[in-house]
């Protein structure tokens, strides 16, 4: 099955997710450049990496929220086509307006990096249906600005229609509802601040992050 | 500061200035036949600095162990090479960037970060992990805090953007680092054995670029700060700090690591300190030719710089490269391509001499062998350190009470957990740590990629006992490196030094620095464990008091199994527990 | 011309950064202070144009870009004199 | 009484923030963009007191913490309507 990295300029976990798609599909992704203007067509699912695009200057994910390839990803994922954000890709994904809310520096004012507990607040999308819903799991965070903030009504809104799909069991950056991942309306593009992707192998000391790989791949 | 101004200048203040004594400006004299001009002194004042010439440690380094059959390349290139089977080869280096760090926390240890990574990514590796060694003044000291968030915040703040994971270091707490703190840190890359990339620019009328950032006015007399010691005046008369851009080094090390899959680059180097003239003239020497190049062509930050300027810059995130003829355009088009200023400053010239032009006129014009052969190379007096008493078990009062000696050997500063730390540093990024700060573990492990072998690597120093017996101390920080590295599974494999020492000038300083590198130089040959790269920090003292002497060495050792690493992992309550040794 | 685009949280968007500001500030002694905010100042220098049409022009950058209004909101200040 | 300090860097120190956010402007079409510089702006809610003490003290704040006048200078505004 053909899936693709999106790279920006300063993406740094972009291998680390071609490693985790070619693990889990046994094929190479094709590594997409943010100037391209389109996405192949043959693509079935795509991540948006974590690292600092663009140094994280300005506002992290602002100025690669604004690359060419982006908006042929709106107009695909409002297609269907599923999308996984990741740390820095969550947060352009939320400023591209893919997904609702904003990141913020985190509470603690500092870089955080750990290993995060997370609960299952939704474990019927595409991406979580290979969860034990009463199961809890363990996926490292590492980032400076993972702190959810999204206004009352839209809080109420998510929160009603099972959008919150990760909450942090002991959160680590402030985030509102200890929101720790996003999924939209049509449940095709879901944006979250830890790392499936180091979370694969034995070697890692875990591999609880691997179900959202095969959970999406497999509902393809 | 004035700009290539006439020789009559050059006035024995301006000199002075320059650090230069009468002995040496008599054979800039001898060399050139006629006075120097501004620029030419400048960059004579800098080849010649403790920074860049070594000159009170060059023949002591001498000493060390360097060769062995794992060793591809030892010192005397930006970094060290090893060998690690299957044509992979390890590049590594250890830097320290104490006196920025102390002025500016946040910039001065981002950028020191920055330039490791450059020296080791420079020959060719991808830079894989990323360790520290860090010493602070006692934790009540008022400039404590500031200090320590600040170079934890810079560390993090660079390694985590460029996307390498921080997987170790060693963090003290001593009064002895008040007025001067120490940041070291070591960069770890891999590379193909059949693939690393040196500095020697050889060849004639190859073309000369220029890449990375623009220069701008930066650190200029940096190389020179980094060579004289801090009084109290020194917060007024320092210079500017360089700011990190961490964004345009993940760029620069995406954009080399692309052009050296190729064939176009002849010889490379990375601006570090004294930028444009020690990295041309380093390439140059080592080549065996000479280069001109034409200053108008640099990138530029600020209007207005002149040739001195320009030349001393030190500017952070620039490159230097000599590339094959024929090769210009793939050059060009691979650096836009990532957004990168890039520019043919000059070429390779075959009459062995520095030339530069600037505003169509010609502003230098030096040979470039006496820059590197007639650095001075001191042997300045050194006096042994005085033995210590013998402190006898039996000398020791026991304690009334265990639990509180206990609880206060757990609370010392030094013995407490740095989770507050390593929890700023991205340990993850490149998903193949296999063991880092995190489990308290001896060596942070990773995982060569795509393969089933690993490195384990660590950084070490008890500056007490180096304190206390400079000999015997020296040999215990590299047995405690090489510990360090077997306790984790590892086969240890080589080193990379920093020794942070006081003011060199001092003998018994000198003996300080004398003893540890005896000390450690013996237990280099005991183990076969040779020094492949490092890194001297003299000046390392304020209003006349010295840091204690602190040689810090960086050990790097082989895993080739991934079955055979051991953990403090696992360990449950019931397991029988053996000491070993006595 | 030189625009200074000023942004910063909106009322209601918690500033953790504000309040760390606040706290050392209380802990180095200056009891004074009771609360601080942190924004950004972006100047542009820019090309030199008709005020209204420049004005226009900067907004539509800080909706674009300089200002993501989901948490923050921004104001614009030209300056003709530093020409 | 209200203090707003404006922090930035000295100029001729290196600013990557702004370099590169002019870049993604001049990419986004906004070609008038000749250059651009990041700077914060610090407000601070201060109990009142007389003028020029406050201002000494907020003085005083800058070159303990709010900025380092090594890279950064800064300028400080009060504003009493505000109380
Ligand atoms: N500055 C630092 N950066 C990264 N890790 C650190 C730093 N300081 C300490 N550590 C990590 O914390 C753990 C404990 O460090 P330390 O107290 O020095 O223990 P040890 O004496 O066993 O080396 C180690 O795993 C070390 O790698």
């Amino acid at each position: 099955m053909q899936t693709a990295v999106i790279v920006f300029p300063a993406s740094n976990c972009d291998r680390d997710a071609a490693v985790a798609l070619e693990t889990h599909t046994g094929k190479a992704p094709h590594m997409i450049w943010h100037k391209d203007t389109s996405i192949p067509d043959d693509v079935r699912f795509v991540v948006v990496p974590g690292g600092f695009s663009y140094g994280d200057y300005l506002r992290s994910g602002a100025i690669a929220a604004q690359s060419p390839v982006i908006k042929d990803l709106k107009q695909k994922a409002e297609a269907g086509l599923p999308v996984l954000g990741i740390c820095n890709g969550f947060q352009i994904l939320t400023e591209a307006g893919m997904l609702p809310g904003a990141l913020m520096r985190n509470a603690g004012q500092k870089f955080v990096c750990k290993i995060s507990r997370l609960r299952l607040a939704n474990a019927q999308t595409r991406f979580t249906k290979l969860y034990d819903a009463k199961h809890e799991i363990d996926i490292p965070v590492a980032h400076h600005d993972g702190n959810y903030f999204a206004d009352d009504d839209t809080l109420r809104r998510i929160e009603g229609s099972g959008q919150v799909v990760f909450r942090y069991v002991d959160n680590p950056n402030g985030s509102r509802g200890d929101i720790a991942g996003i999924i939209n309306q049509a449940g095709n593009v879901l944006g979250m601040m830890p790392h499936p992707e180091r979370a694969i192998d034995p070697l890692h000391g875990g591999t609880d992050g691997s179900n959202i790989f095969k959970s999406i791949l497999g509902s393809l | 500061m004035a700009g290539t101004s006439k020789s009559d200048d050059i006035t024995l203040d301006v000199i002075a200035e320059h650090g230069i004594s009468g002995a040496e400006y008599k054979i800039i004299l001898d060399r050139l036949g006629r006075e120097p001009n501004l620029t030419e002194l400048g960059i004579f004042s800098v080849m010649w600095s403790e920074h860049c010439s070594y000159k009170s440690s060059r023949r002591h380094l001498g000493k060390f162990l360097t060769t062995g059959k794992r060793v591809i390349q030892g010192p005397g290139e930006n970094a060290g090479v090893i060998d690690i089977d299957d044509g992979d080869a390890i590049i590594f280096k250890m830097e320290s960037h104490n006196h920025p760090s102390y002025i500016e926390p946040y910039q001065g240890a981002a950028t020191g970060v920055g330039g490791i990574m450059r020296d080791v990514f420079t020959m060719g590796a991808r830079p894989i992990a990323l360790l520290n060694a860090l010493r602070f003044g006692e934790p009540d000291h008022p400039k404590t805090k500031s200090l320590v968030d600040g170079v934890i915040a810079g560390i993090g703040g660079y390694g985590n953007c460029v996307g390498v994971p921080t997987v170790g270091g060693e963090t003290n707490f001593h009064a002895g680092y008040n007025g001067n703190i120490l940041v070291n840190a070591m960069c770890v890359g891999l590379a193909r054995a059949d693939n690393v990339f040196y500095s020697a620019a050889k060849g004639v009328g190859n073309p000369i670029f220029y890449v990375g950032s623009k220069t701008g006015r930066d650190g200029i007399h940096g190389a020179t700060m980094a060579s004289a010691e801090f009084d109290d005046d020194s917060e007024e008369k320092r210079p500017t700090v360089q700011v990190g851009d961490p964004f345009t080094e993940k760029l620069l090390i995406e954009a080399c690591l692309e052009l050296m899959a190729t064939d176009a680059i002849i010889a490379i180097q990375d601006m570090g300190a004294a930028g444009l003239t020690s990295s041309s003239i380093e390439m140059a020497d080592k080549g065996g030719v000479g280069v001109a190049l034409n200053l108008d062509k640099v990138p530029q930050r600020e209007t207005g710089m002149t040739a001195y300027e320009m030349m001393l810059s030190e500017s952070q995130e620039r490159m230097l490269m000599v590339i094959q003829p024929g090769k210009e355009q793939l050059a060009f088009d691979v650096f836009e391509k990532w957004g990168l200023d890039v520019a043919e400053i000059g070429t390779t010239t075959k009459t062995g001499r520095l030339v530069l032009t600037h505003g169509g006129k010609t502003v230098c014009d030096i040979p470039i062998a006496p820059l590197a052969d007639d650095a001075p190379n001191l042997n300045r007096p050194h006096t042994p350190t005085a033995p210590r008493d013998v402190i006898e078990p039996s000398d020791i009062i026991e304690p009334q009470d265990y639990n509180d000696a206990l609880v206060r050997v757990m609370t010392d500063p030094d013995m407490t957990s740095k989770r507050w730390i390593w929890e700023q540093y991205d340990r993850h990024v490149m998903a193949d740590t296999m063991d880092s700060s995190q489990s308290g573990g001896d060596a942070a492990i990773i995982r060569i990629h795509g393969t089933n072998k690993a490195i384990a690597v660590t950084t070490d120093c008890t500056p007490r006992y180096c304190y206390a017996d400079p000999y015997e101390g020296g040999k215990q920080v590299v047995a405690e490196s090489w510990r360090n590295l077997t306790a984790v599974g590892a086969d240890p494999i080589a080193i990379t030094d920093c020794l942070n020492f006081g003011n060199p000038e001092r003998p018994e300083i000198m003996g300080q620095f004398v003893g540890c590198i005896d000390g450690m130089n013996e237990a280099c040959r005991a183990f076969e464990y040779p020094v492949v790269s490092g890194n001297v920090s003299l000046y390392n003292e304020t209003n006349g008091v010295a840091i204690p002497p602190t040689p810090a060495v960086g050990g790097v050792g082989l895993i080739p199994d991934l079955s055979l690493i051991k953990t403090l992992k696992g360990a449950k309550a019931g397991d029988t527990l053996i000491m070993i040794g006595e | 011309m030189i625009a200074r685009v000023y942004v910063g949280l909106k009322p209601g968007v918690l500033d953790p950064q504000g309040r760390t500001i606040a706290s050392s500030l209380n802990d180095l002694g200056f009891e004074e202070v009771q609360d601080a905010t942190q924004g950004k100042v972006i100047e542009l220098k820019l090309a030199n144009g008709e005020r209204d049409l420049v004005k226009a022009r900067v907004k539509e950058m800080c909706e674009k870009l300089l200002a993501n209004t989901v948490i923050e909101s921004y104001r614009i200040e030209l300056d003709e004199t530093e020409e």
